[in-house]
């Protein structure tokens, strides 16, 4: 027995959370998405779930084998990665370019860096990105496939840009935007569905409020200051509840791989996606921007994480 | 009546360990004489003392066995009556090689001519007494008190916190103390406040211990409108000392500063009761308060045990151990000391003895880091742990320079907290190894 | 490379002769292993057409530069060989610009700025600097094809990866346009970069070696020429000091 | 004023000269894994492109221009360029040597710069006037330095990643500027 003694160094004992059980937290909280985008859109869009999250898991695991890497798909990272791609999506996308994404996102964005953790980039958005540049067709085409003879009307923030052109676009109203419009990317849909989710993940400490809060609070008050005709004549409600603002806020710019740790760090990084977003609304031929400003904002965060080295506790350090 | 104050102030971070204190209510029960004892002449931080006595010799209880000419050093005593059969050499929980006094004990457990109520009359020499009863701080790092106590004449210290927190899992040790020997925590108290000039004496206690508030602040004594108890947030690790002393005045001791620099010192409440104690009666330190406890043990308990009793003795005395115990971990789960053998004896700073069966004892394993920032978030001191991780594997000196890997204190919040389960503190110490190897 | 000159025997010659103009093919790729010349192997790489253009284009200029400097390298000083090397290749540069716009418009059009930015190609004044420079002008005219040649075969590999996977098409012949869309995102800029680190991965991967950046001195741009130069600097500015020394005693 | 800021502000995001034009990969792929001699090289770039713009404008106007010589565009404007360097580079050391002690080492580097021949073609294909093409080339020097700044921050992360063997060193760097890239490909059709 005496032999037998283990001799490590302290601590000797660890606390409960584990990777797999924030990542089961964020799938959870997933959830009400997925269920207003099949709400909105039809069983089709389970279909569209399942397809990236399979393509997920499949790619993670083959790309382990061929690395010779541990196999690490039972810590579901790549579940959440492939659920945040379908999200992403248009309800009408192929299922092939579904499966390309998933490639893109796990393999070239991620196991290529290193896997969970490494990765600079947010994979399910940097995917979203190179599909966008590559089918743009594809995904830009909001028809509703519940309902594939209407026609296919603009996003919301389309809406807004044309407004001014085009009478016929149709603007919803705030009460529509909450509950649910089904123009737009399938995780888009539903403001409420996705604010149980983030508060669930708050709840959980999954995440901090800090990049959600910087960062819708300040497109709020940029849209605000400058979205009107005038100067603090903005509809800032209507950029908070239209387009990707609060899928993004929540889900996507708080990834951990892709955001700064400190929470200094990731209020500039809230901080920096709101004013991006807030200009490509505005100011640019692109209706939006918060896909954009948070794989700018990934870029940065080495830098942030750089320059936002926490002073120690007690003030100056010493350097032994 | 000493006045309870709450205080909300707590230090950022740290982490919501589980209590695991079953002992809590367990009485404090004394332990017979050990067939043998082996006292180690290091139990303290400072230079180890020389032993005295040599192979054969008969020594009684209190007798003095060791000593260092040196400053930073406890004298050490024998805690029973007996025959000195060996000095030997034991390998200190750091690694280097110490020597121990081995002496079979005879059971009549006679008291050395030495051990009579002190007498002084100056500060002077009641700090001489101090530092001939071998007292060192009894919470765990057991630096020298006598040394603690020497203020320099440019510092001012206007307060004397005790530290009643006991914020690890598992340990009750000083709970007990609070509990069943509060009249000499306060009579202690007197004693030092005369000694530091103080006019402010906090004592400060965790709310999860609403038993040693309560009869604290019940109690009247001298001075009492000078003494208040201070109830704290539960949070590991807030009885370390720069965490203790924010949390109680909002002062924050620098890194490298000690927290006389910012005016305070601080003392564990066994080591103030203690010196109440050998004021009274002379006996200088050789017995321990002991909290033994983890899945491993049969009886968990609080033992008072004799300095030098071999771990085996006091587990036995605790119903022994279960078959399949793994780990033995001298202190808390959050900071002690793995032993590598049943053999080494208790210390005067072992403040509690846990024995982890196979299961508690497996760390699960390491995977990736995901950059959570728990760690973070986790740490008292506002450093990185990550980044110190990333760096103390690489070896990348400069990296840890620049997260300020020395400030660590290494608490081991950020391995709890991690969902990686990645070895934080661990290499964190790795890393300052290198830093010093670096630098030297 | 460096023992051509002891090489005496005529079947030796011949094979010195092989051996420097398949050098530049694998051993010494200038694009896959030595990683020279990054900027016209991303930018036209496009198609697999434009890829071979630039590729002649360059090869050409290459061989002229290389048998010129070779001829001059006794003639030209030390002190200003690169300042002469680059007017030499610029010559050759505008000559093959004056005959694209001539004969090959399209060709003209398409590779735009990158035909005049030959002039700063790091594998022509790299060629120049360690081979053209130090052997004769035979050899290094083979020099110069085997190099060129290796930099075409590159830059037609990824440029038929980049067309058929981004358009559909190879040398604009209908492959699986009419199948499959095909992503447009290679034959654009972030393509270009993920296909030549592609390519170079597999390359590594065939010929199981690692690329090592090796000193080409001429081009100043990669780390290592800039190392040179810092320790240049600071032996410059010790000897200074050291003179300064000597100057006090 | 509106068409300066546009100039400017095209050349540093929509047509980043690194990122979407392929100009200046070299230094790009050398200097990025240094911050310091990152911002060194952005410095020595920044001065010598602006410069540069304008000395090869004039060249083109007033020498090459009248005498109907254009074809001699590359040969002259490299030799301008390599001159001006170097002219520089001795102005520089005896009149600011502060200036000279941060961007010096970077300035003979620079001669060779594809990405200031390019600058200076770039110039006369558009036919930018004096000003414009100063202005081009200053925001272009500009580009290259947002390019170098955000790479440099992320080879930190890739340079501490477990890439695979066969990507590790040049393939992984190419894919993750690829990447980069894209981001600065959103920027396409902002303005």
């Amino acid at each position: 027995m005496e032999n037998s003694l283990i001799l490590s160094s302290s601590p000797h004992i660890t606390g409960g959370n584990t990777t797999k059980r924030i990542m089961i937290d964020v799938v959870i909280a997933l959830i009400p998405a997925i269920i207003s985008g099949v709400y909105f859109y039809g069983l089709r869009i389970l279909a569209v779930v399942i397809t990236s999250v399979i393509s997920c898991v499949l790619c993670e695991y083959i790309s382990q084998k061929i690395m010779k890497r541990n196999i690490t798909i039972s810590d579901f990272s790549a579940v959440v990665t492939g659920v945040l791609l379908a999200l992403n999506m248009p309800p009408a996308i192929p299922l092939w370019i579904v499966v390309i994404g998933g490639f893109l996102a796990i393999v070239l964005i991620k196991q290529l860096f290193g896997g969970i953790g490494q990765n600079f980039m947010n994979p399910a958005l940097g995917a979203r990105a190179i599909l966008m540049i590559s089918w743009a067709q594809h995904m830009t085409n909001w028809t509703n496939p519940a309902n594939p003879d209407a026609i296919s009307g603009a996003t919301p923030l389309e809406a807004l840009k044309k407004g001014a052109e085009v009478v016929e676009v149709i603007r919803p109203d705030y009460l529509e935007l909450f509950l649910g419009y089904p123009v737009g990317s399938i995780g888009e849909a539903s403001i409420l569905a996705l604010l149980i989710g983030g508060i669930y993940l708050l709840y959980r400490k999954v995440i901090s409020p800090a990049i959600p809060v910087s960062f819708i609070g300040t497109v709020a008050i940029l849209t605000f200051i400058f979205g009107g005709d005038r100067l603090f004549t903005g509809d800032f409600l209507y950029h908070i509840l239209a387009g990707g603002l609060v899928l993004g806020a929540f889900f996507m710019a708080t990834d951990y791989s892709t955001s700064p740790v400190t929470t200094k760090g990731r209020i500039i990084m809230g901080i920096g996606c709101g004013i991006i977003t807030t200009i490509i609304r505005l100011y640019s031929n692109y209706p939006e921007g918060v896909s954009f400003a948070i794989l700018l904002m990934n870029l940065l965060t080495p830098m942030i994480d750089r320059f936002t080295v926490p002073v120690s506790f007690g003030g100056e350090t010493k350097n032994a | 009546m000493i006045s309870l104050r709450v205080t909300k102030r707590t230090f950022k971070g740290g982490a919501a360990v589980s209590h695991e204190k079953r002992t809590a209510d367990c009485e404090t029960i004394k332990m017979g004489v050990p067939e043998k004892v082996i006292i180690p002449m290091l139990q303290h931080i400072g230079a180890p003392c020389k032993p005295l006595v040599k192979k054969g010799d008969y020594v009684k209880v209190g007798q003095l066995i060791g000593q260092s000419d040196k400053y930073v050093s406890a004298p050490i005593h024998s805690s029973v009556s007996g025959t000195v059969t060996n000095i030997i050499s034991l390998v200190s929980s750091s690694g280097t090689y110490m020597e121990a006094v081995e002496i079979k004990t005879d059971g009549k457990q006679e008291v050395h001519e030495s051990v009579k109520p002190p007498e002084y009359s100056s500060d002077a020499e009641l700090l001489e007494l101090i530092k001939q009863s071998g007292l060192v701080g009894l919470g765990g790092a057991g630096f020298p008190t006598h040394v603690k106590l020497s203020v320099p004449k440019d510092k001012k210290i206007d307060i004397l916190i005790v530290n009643g927190a006991e914020c690890e899992p598992y340990i009750t040790s000083d709970y007990r103390e609070i509990l069943e020997n509060s009249w000499n925590i306060v009579s202690g108290i007197n004693i030092l406040m005369d000694l530091l000039k103080v006019e402010k004496v906090l004592i400060g206690i965790e709310d999860n211990k609403p038993e040693a508030i309560k009869i604290l602040s019940s109690i009247e004594a001298t001075n009492d409108d000078k003494i208040d108890v201070v109830k704290l947030k539960t949070r590991y690790p807030q009885g370390a000392e720069k965490m203790l002393i924010y949390s109680m005045t909002g002062r924050k001791v620098p890194p490298g500063k000690l927290p006389m620099d910012v005016g305070v010192i601080v003392m564990n409440v066994s080591s103030v009761a203690f010196i109440a104690e050998y004021v009274k009666t002379g006996m200088p330190l050789i017995k321990k308060r002991v909290t033994v406890d983890g899945p491993a043990v049969n009886k968990p308990a609080n033992v008072e045990v004799l300095i030098g009793t071999p771990l085996v003795d006091v587990f036995n005395f605790c119903g022994g151990l279960k078959d399949n115990v793994s780990k033995i971990i001298m202190g808390g789960p959050m900071m002690g000391v793995a032993q590598s053998s049943l053999n080494d004896p208790v210390l005067k700073n072992t403040n509690a003895l846990l024995a982890f069966d196979a299961e508690s004892a497996k760390l699960p394993p390491e995977s990736a880091c995901i950059r959570c920032g728990k760690c973070a978030e986790a740490c008292p001191m506002n450093l990185l742990p990550l980044f110190l991780n990333q760096n103390a594997l690489r070896e990348n000196i400069e990296g840890l320079k620049k997260f300020h890997v020395m400030d660590c204190i290494e608490c081991g919040s950020c391995s709890y907290v991690c969902p990686a389960k990645r070895r934080l503190v661990q290499s964190i110490r790795l890393g300052k190894a290198l830093l010093r190897k670096s630098n030297s | 490379m460096s023992n051509v000159k002891a090489v005496q025997s005529e079947s030796g010659k011949v094979r010195a002769a092989i051996k420097t103009l398949t050098n530049g093919i694998i051993k010494e790729n200038p694009t896959l292993r030595l990683v020279l010349g990054t900027c016209p192997t991303l930018a036209v790489t496009t198609s697999a057409i434009f890829g071979v253009g630039m590729g002649i284009s360059a090869t050409l200029v290459l061989i002229g530069s290389n048998v010129v400097i070779s001829l001059l390298r006794k003639v030209i000083p030390d002190k200003v060989r690169i300042p002469a090397y680059i007017t030499i290749i610029a010559g050759f540069v505008t000559i093959i610009q004056l005959l694209l716009k001539a004969y090959v418009p399209v060709l003209d059009k398409a590779l735009g700025i990158f035909i005049p930015l030959i002039v700063v190609n790091c594998i022509i004044l790299a060629r120049a600097e360690m081979f053209a420079s130090k052997n004769t002008v035979f050899m290094s005219a083979l020099d110069g094809l085997g190099m060129g040649l290796g930099f075409t075969i590159a830059l037609l590999i990824i440029g038929s990866i980049r067309e058929i996977l981004g358009n559909g098409t190879w040398f604009g012949i209908n492959l699986t346009k009419d199948l499959i869309d095909p992503a447009v995102i290679m034959i654009l800029p972030p393509g270009g970069f993920i296909a030549f680190g592609l390519v170079i991965a597999i390359f590594n991967k065939l010929t199981n070696n690692k690329v090592e950046k090796i000193d080409c001195h001429a081009c100043g741009m990669c780390g290592k020429a800039q190392e040179t130069y810092e320790n240049k600097v600071n032996s410059e500015s010790k000897e200074k000091s050291d003179d300064r020394e000597v100057a006090v005693k | 004023m509106r068409e300066i800021l546009i100039i400017i502000l095209s050349a540093i995001l929509v047509e980043n000269f690194v990122l979407t034009k392929f100009l200046g990969i070299c230094p790009f792929l050398g200097v990025s894994n240094n911050l310091s001699s990152a911002l060194g090289m952005s410095g020595a770039v920044v001065f010598v492109m602006t410069i540069a713009s304008g000395a090869t404008w004039a060249a083109n106007e007033f020498l090459l221009k009248p005498f109907g010589i254009e074809y001699l565009q590359t040969l002259t404007f490299i030799l301008v360029i390599a001159t001006l360097v170097q002219f520089v580079e001795i102005v520089l050391k005896k009149n600011v040597p502060a200036l000279y002690k941060s961007l010096g080492i970077y300035l003979p580097l620079i001669t060779t710069n594809c990405a200031v021949l390019g600058v200076s073609l770039l110039n006369i294909q558009r036919e930018y006037n004096f000003v414009q093409s100063i202005v081009y080339g200053m925001g272009a020097g500009l580009g290259f330095t947002l390019a170098l700044l955000i790479f440099a921050g992320v080879r930190e992360r890739v340079e501490s990643a477990e890439v695979p063997k066969t990507f590790k060193g040049l393939p992984i760097t190419l894919i993750a500027a690829g990447l980069v890239s894209i981001v600065f490909f959103g920027f396409q059709g902002l303005f």
